[in-house]
């Protein structure tokens, strides 16, 4: 076997993880597991697709079209990332307004906004084959050479760069959650919603912010994914697995735990594409979620976020 | 001048059941008042609704003359209506800073450091170790918490479902003393209490609650002699004393 | 003709639906258990019922060429097995973990109809597989009416045995623990014990189905066993009333009917070349079907009723 | 009949019971009362089988039960009611009566399907009773009636039903009177004696003390975690130390 897996396996794992964090947070602070997330990555993709489209040509014309350094993109898609973000943030928001904050209010039983997310979840991944069709799109048509990084393993520029966003992203994130006042209230909401409301926390508004940043990672994993891979509607559909398993396999709440989990379900695709085949990939996580079930329930982190 | 009125209130988890059955009083400005009665009688519900927990079916609330009926409890608690609750009422997961912490964004910035610091004056047991998690405290290290933690934004009105409970005499002492001294400074107080001597001691006047409907309101020089009170709870306590 | 023959062919797969639906009644309906995999249990009838009954063939394990019925049992005890296991894995943890877990089955069984080629016949399946009433398949009309005979009949069946048994003690206590378990608990009851029943019963009645529906249709192959699949389940039960087996099965019939119908506007209205697109546009009406019921009237078109045990006759009889 | 020898039940350092022993006689109507906090649920859920001790016996018909889990002891013949009762209420009061009877072969689904005989004949003998049951509480006017339409009061007396509906020997009641309107406690009384002449022991814990008053002819004073005063409800409540802990609420 190759070191090469390593890497392979911690790339995958970094989108998983990021992925796995907005669900997370979504499933402590909000209480329901959240089928749409997968759904948010491909939105996300897609619609930084179309922002980068719109942009590719207005860039061009300025002059500053042209891959930046290393990289295969240029500095479009930056742009357009944070304009998909923002995109995806009013979807969630969109949504929760319409669908999962109506079935709160109601006070409807967890598993039946469960189940709304899962009727959401097949509404947008058809959405988006509607408009996009289900034929693959690509952020770029560059050709990168993977270079080799030590150890006999090789990586491109941009599996390098993804994975360095991954880690700023989620330190800067476990500092927002650790030290600041917002990141404070979340971790109060997801202990106890109702004391936090006593403590004069405005839980709706923890709510959206919790969202804010679920949405936002979600676009940047799903153009992470789009950028190495590819953008398909089924992208995000395809990811949900994983991303459970990983968020499950963290703990639940757990922001580091969700990034580890991520990795190890990454490493243990990347490890069962060498050994036992690719057509078997996707059953990885399901494996990793049973394990986990069996094993230690609560996950490597307990319950905290 | 009242501070805050309730009329013909009802409250209660499930609508078709109300725990308190149209109620009504008022609560003077700088009052200390307890509510008082039998287990079961509603009087946690009661105080449950008014500060936005419970459900309230029907009536009035009135905070400083405003009608407050329905408001989220994260409002009320901005607009200076102090709750404690009996149980789960701090964050365990949390450190103790942070729970002043957050419970100090309700006043400017400027003086939310000073506001911890006057907390953790009041209550030295929570200064001994700042950082640790609030889960690690004893249950009364737990209502000094609590209570730093309501007081800390210097709220008007403060009401307390049962802080004695599952005290040790001398930690129930403690707290009264404490609540004595919030009162002196000005401090309307709600007080839901079993311990009936103590409540009796720092309030003025009782509000009896029996079968969630109101049996006695009124000054609590008059419950002062055990027998009246013994009656009240001991013995046939409830349409004598209603009427 | 054509069109009875094809209504006829429509109310079949209408019927075989209803089965699915009525599995997944005993599922959600009648005790809470929210399964995300339907799909998965339905194709594991489906290929297990393929095994026992195609010849043996040089390609394939398996190929026993038993009689029909056969097959359609083996493939209930096949779905009620997999049922169990996934089942005693996670109904005593929180309700949304059995939903990832079944999702996750769903995702793992696709693999395995995909990948498992000596017994699946990968990718595309098993075809040409005894049909029943094969000895009249030249007369397509005929057949149809048979089949479609057949398959209400089946539907009758199973929906009197889910009556009864919504009506013997068994459904009582199954009630009782959807309610409130730590009560059910209190008076003696074991909720766990009882869920896992009702979740084998309900994997099994989907396995069947897939069995019906795999000899109506003459194959199998994974793309009919798609996430897809547990969505239309999912969206006739809560349209038709979710606690009600009569809910589940008209529910069936409707949702199956708009489905179909979409999908032939759609081939009227798009050019061919955009219709594959076009049908995305029937999962969106399902889904926001889906979530307006689950807004505005969760209960369903016909929702549950109250059901009594039927020995129990009027209070002076007694 | 019922005998706990004393009893210590710790949760994390703190003693809720401390040393406590009671025992019920052979058909007997025990009270057991005390302040706020003094353990009686506690207690109860010791005798119940819910909690188990830290340490001390629980004896049921002098057999060690201490081991045995709610279940088990109810198998054995002990139900108890709940403070606040958990009617199913979106089943019908004769359904929530039936499905309080032990031992039904009709609630596997095997049997449900297969054993048809002995299950209808089952369904038949529990109808029967439980009508019976509901005569005898007054509520057999709403047998057919979703259990949620019932007041707060008939609510503690559909409790009562399906607690008679398990056949039990003894019978354990957490405040069958809390919330109930004076019409309705009567009657609740009235039943309570009925049940204790039919031999059945009982166990009540209450704050009414009027009810006590009426029932029991002795009571168990609890006040934090032990025993502090017995005999017949009169003397007891005359006691200066009794009415000092209600007073207190958690005294020393």
């Amino acid at each position: 076997m190759s070191p090469q897996v390593l890497i392979d396996g911690l790339i995958a794992g970094a989108t998983i993880g990021l992925g796995a964090i907005g669900l997370t947070l979504t499933y402590s602070i909000l209480r329901f597991a959240n089928f749409t997330h997968g759904d948010f990555l491909a939105w996300g993709a897609y619609l930084t697709l179309t922002v980068s489209g719109f942009l590719g040509g207005l860039l061009a014309g300025l002059g500053i079209g042209e891959p930046i350094g290393p990289f295969s993109f240029g500095w479009g898609l930056p742009l357009s990332l944070l304009a998909g973000a923002g995109l995806t943030i009013v979807l969630t928001l969109i949504l929760d307004k319409i669908l999962f904050g109506q079935l709160r209010r109601r006070g409807a039983d967890t598993i039946i906004i469960v189940m709304a997310s899962f009727g959401a979840s097949m509404a947008l991944r058809s959405v988006l084959e509607f408009i996009y069709t289900a034929n693959p799109q690509y952020l770029t048509r560059e050709l990168q050479i993977a270079q080799p990084v030590g150890f006999g393993m090789r990586a491109t520029p941009d599996q390098l760069l993804t994975i360095a966003v991954t880690a700023l992203l989620v330190l800067a994130l476990h500092l927002v959650v650790t030290r600041s006042s917002t990141g404070r209230s979340m971790r109060a909401v997801s202990e106890n919603p109702s004391l936090a409301g006593v403590y004069g926390i405005d839980v709706q508004r923890v709510i959206r912010v919790t969202w804010v940043i679920g949405a936002g990672l979600a676009c940047v994993a799903g153009v992470m994914s789009g950028l190495l891979v590819q953008i398909r509607p089924y992208m995000g559909f395809d990811l949900l697995l994983p991303l459970f398993a990983a968020a499950i396999l963290g703990g639940v709440g757990s922001i580091p735990g969700a990034l580890l989990g991520g990795l190890i379900i990454g490493l243990a695709e990347a490890f069962t594409v060498q050994i036992v085949g690719a057509e078997w990939r996707a059953g990885v996580a399901f494996v990793v979620l049973v394990l986990v079930l069996i094993i230690r329930p609560t996950g490597l982190f307990g319950r905290t976020v | 001048m009242t501070a805050l009125a309730v009329k013909g209130f009802q409250a209660g988890y499930d609508p078709d059941l109300p725990i308190v059955k149209g109620v009504s009083f008022a609560v003077k400005k700088g009052e200390a008042v307890t509510v008082l009665g039998p287990n079961g009688a509603g009087k946690s519900t009661l105080i449950k609704a008014i500060a936005g927990q419970v459900a309230c079916l029907g009536g009035q609330v009135t905070l400083g003359g405003d009608d407050i009926t329905g408001v989220p409890s994260y409002a009320l608690a901005k607009r200076g209506l102090g709750f404690v609750p009996q149980t789960e009422n701090i964050f365990a997961q949390l450190t103790i800073r942070e729970n002043l912490q957050i419970a100090s964004e309700l006043v400017e910035k400027r003086r939310r450091a000073g506001q911890i610091d006057k907390m953790f004056d009041m209550f030295p047991d929570l200064k001994l170790r700042p950082n640790d998690l609030a889960g690690t405290l004893s249950g009364g290290q737990r209502q000094m918490l609590a209570a730093a933690r309501a007081l800390l934004t210097d709220p008007p009105v403060l009401m307390l479902d049962e802080p004695s409970a599952g005290l040790s005499p001398k930690l129930v002492g403690q707290v009264f003393e404490t609540l004595a001294r919030v009162h002196a400074a000005g401090v309307t107080l709600i007080l839901v209490e079993q311990n009936v001597r103590a409540a009796l001691g720092l309030a003025s006047r009782a509000l009896v609650l029996v079968d969630g409907e109101l049996a006695h309101d009124g000054p609590t020089d008059a419950l002062q002699d055990s027998t009246t009170l013994g009656r009240l709870f001991l013995g046939n306590r409830t349409r004598e004393v209603a009427r | 003709m054509e069109y009875l023959a094809y209504g006829a062919f429509f109310l079949t797969l209408a019927m075989t639906y209803s089965i699915i639906c009525l599995g997944l009644n005993v599922q959600w309906g009648q005790t809470g258990l929210f399964n995300v995999g339907v799909a998965a249990f339905v194709g594991i009838g489906a290929y297990t019922s393929v095994l026992l009954t195609t010849p043996e063939t040089a390609d394939r394990v398996g190929g026993f060429d038993l009689p029909i019925a056969v097959g359609w049992i083996g493939a209930a005890l096949m779905s009620g097995l997999i049922s169990f296991f996934v089942g005693a894995l996670t109904i005593r943890m929180r309700s949304d973990y059995l939903a990832i877990t079944t999702f996750g089955i769903a995702i793992a069984l696709q693999l395995c109809f995909q990948n498992l080629e000596p017994l699946t016949g990968g990718v595309f399946g098993v075809g040409f597989i005894p049909r029943a009433f094969s000895g009249i398949q030249d007369d397509a009309l005929l057949f149809n009416y048979a089949n479609l005979g057949l398959a209400t009949l089946l539907v009758v069946a199973i929906y009197v045995v889910l009556e009864h048994l919504a009506r013997s003690p068994w459904g009582r206590v199954l009630r009782a623990v959807r309610e409130d378990e730590t009560a059910a608990q209190s008076l003696g009851k074991n909720p766990t014990s009882l869920r896992l029943q009702a979740f084998v019963l309900g994997g099994a009645i989907m396995g069947l189905a897939g069995a019906v529906q795999a000899h109506f249709i003459g194959f199998v192959a994974p793309a009919n066993y798609l996430p897809m699949m547990t969505f239309q389940v999912w969206a006739m039960l809560i349209v038709g009333g979710s606690g009600n087996n009569k809910g589940a099965i008209f529910g069936a019939v409707l949702v199956w009917a708009i489905w179909a119908l979409s999908g032939s506007l759609i081939s009227e209205l798009f050019p061919p070349d955009q219709q594959a697109r076009a049908a995305s546009l029937q999962i969106v009406i399902i889904g926001v079907m889906l979530c307006l019921i689950l807004l505005w009237r969760p209960q369903g078109v016909l929702p549950e009723r109250q059901s009594i045990s039927k020995h129990l006759g009027q209070r002076n009889e007694t | 009949m019922l005998a706990a020898e004393s009893l210590v039940k710790a949760f994390g350092g703190l003693q809720v019971i401390q040393g406590m022993s009671l025992r019920l006689g052979r058909g007997e109507l025990l009270g057991l009362i005390g302040p706020n906090g003094a353990g009686k649920t506690t207690m109860f859920n010791l005798l119940a089988g819910t909690l188990r001790p830290s340490s001390g016996v629980v004896r049921l018909d002098g057999a060690d039960v201490t081991p045995l889990s709610q279940q088990g002891r109810f198998g054995r013949g002990l139900s108890r009611s709940f403070q606040i009762p958990k009617p199913f209420s979106r089943m019908t009061v004769l359904e929530n009566v039936m499905t309080s009877a032990q031992g039904q072969v009709g609630e596997n689904v095997l049997s449900a399907l297969f054993q048809l005989g002995s299950v209808a004949a089952q369904e038949r003998a529990n109808g029967t009773r439980a009508r019976e049951l509901l005569d005898f509480v007054s509520l057999s006017h709403l047998e057919d009636q979703p259990a949620s339409v019932l007041s707060g009061g008939q609510r503690k007396l559909l409790e009562l039903a399906r607690v008679l509906m398990t056949q039990p020997k003894v019978i354990l009641l957490d405040e069958p009177a809390a919330g109930v309107n004076p019409t309705l406690l009567d009657l609740i009384i009235d039943r309570i004696a009925e049940i204790n002449k039919l031999g059945i022991a009982v166990l009540l814990i209450e704050h009414n003390m009027d009810m006590i008053a009426r029932l029991c002819p002795r009571v168990v004073v609890m006040a934090a975690g032990q025993l502090l005063a017995e005999g017949a409800p009169e003397e007891v409540t005359q006691r200066a130390d009794v009415i000092e802990v209600y007073l207190e609420g958690m005294p020393t």
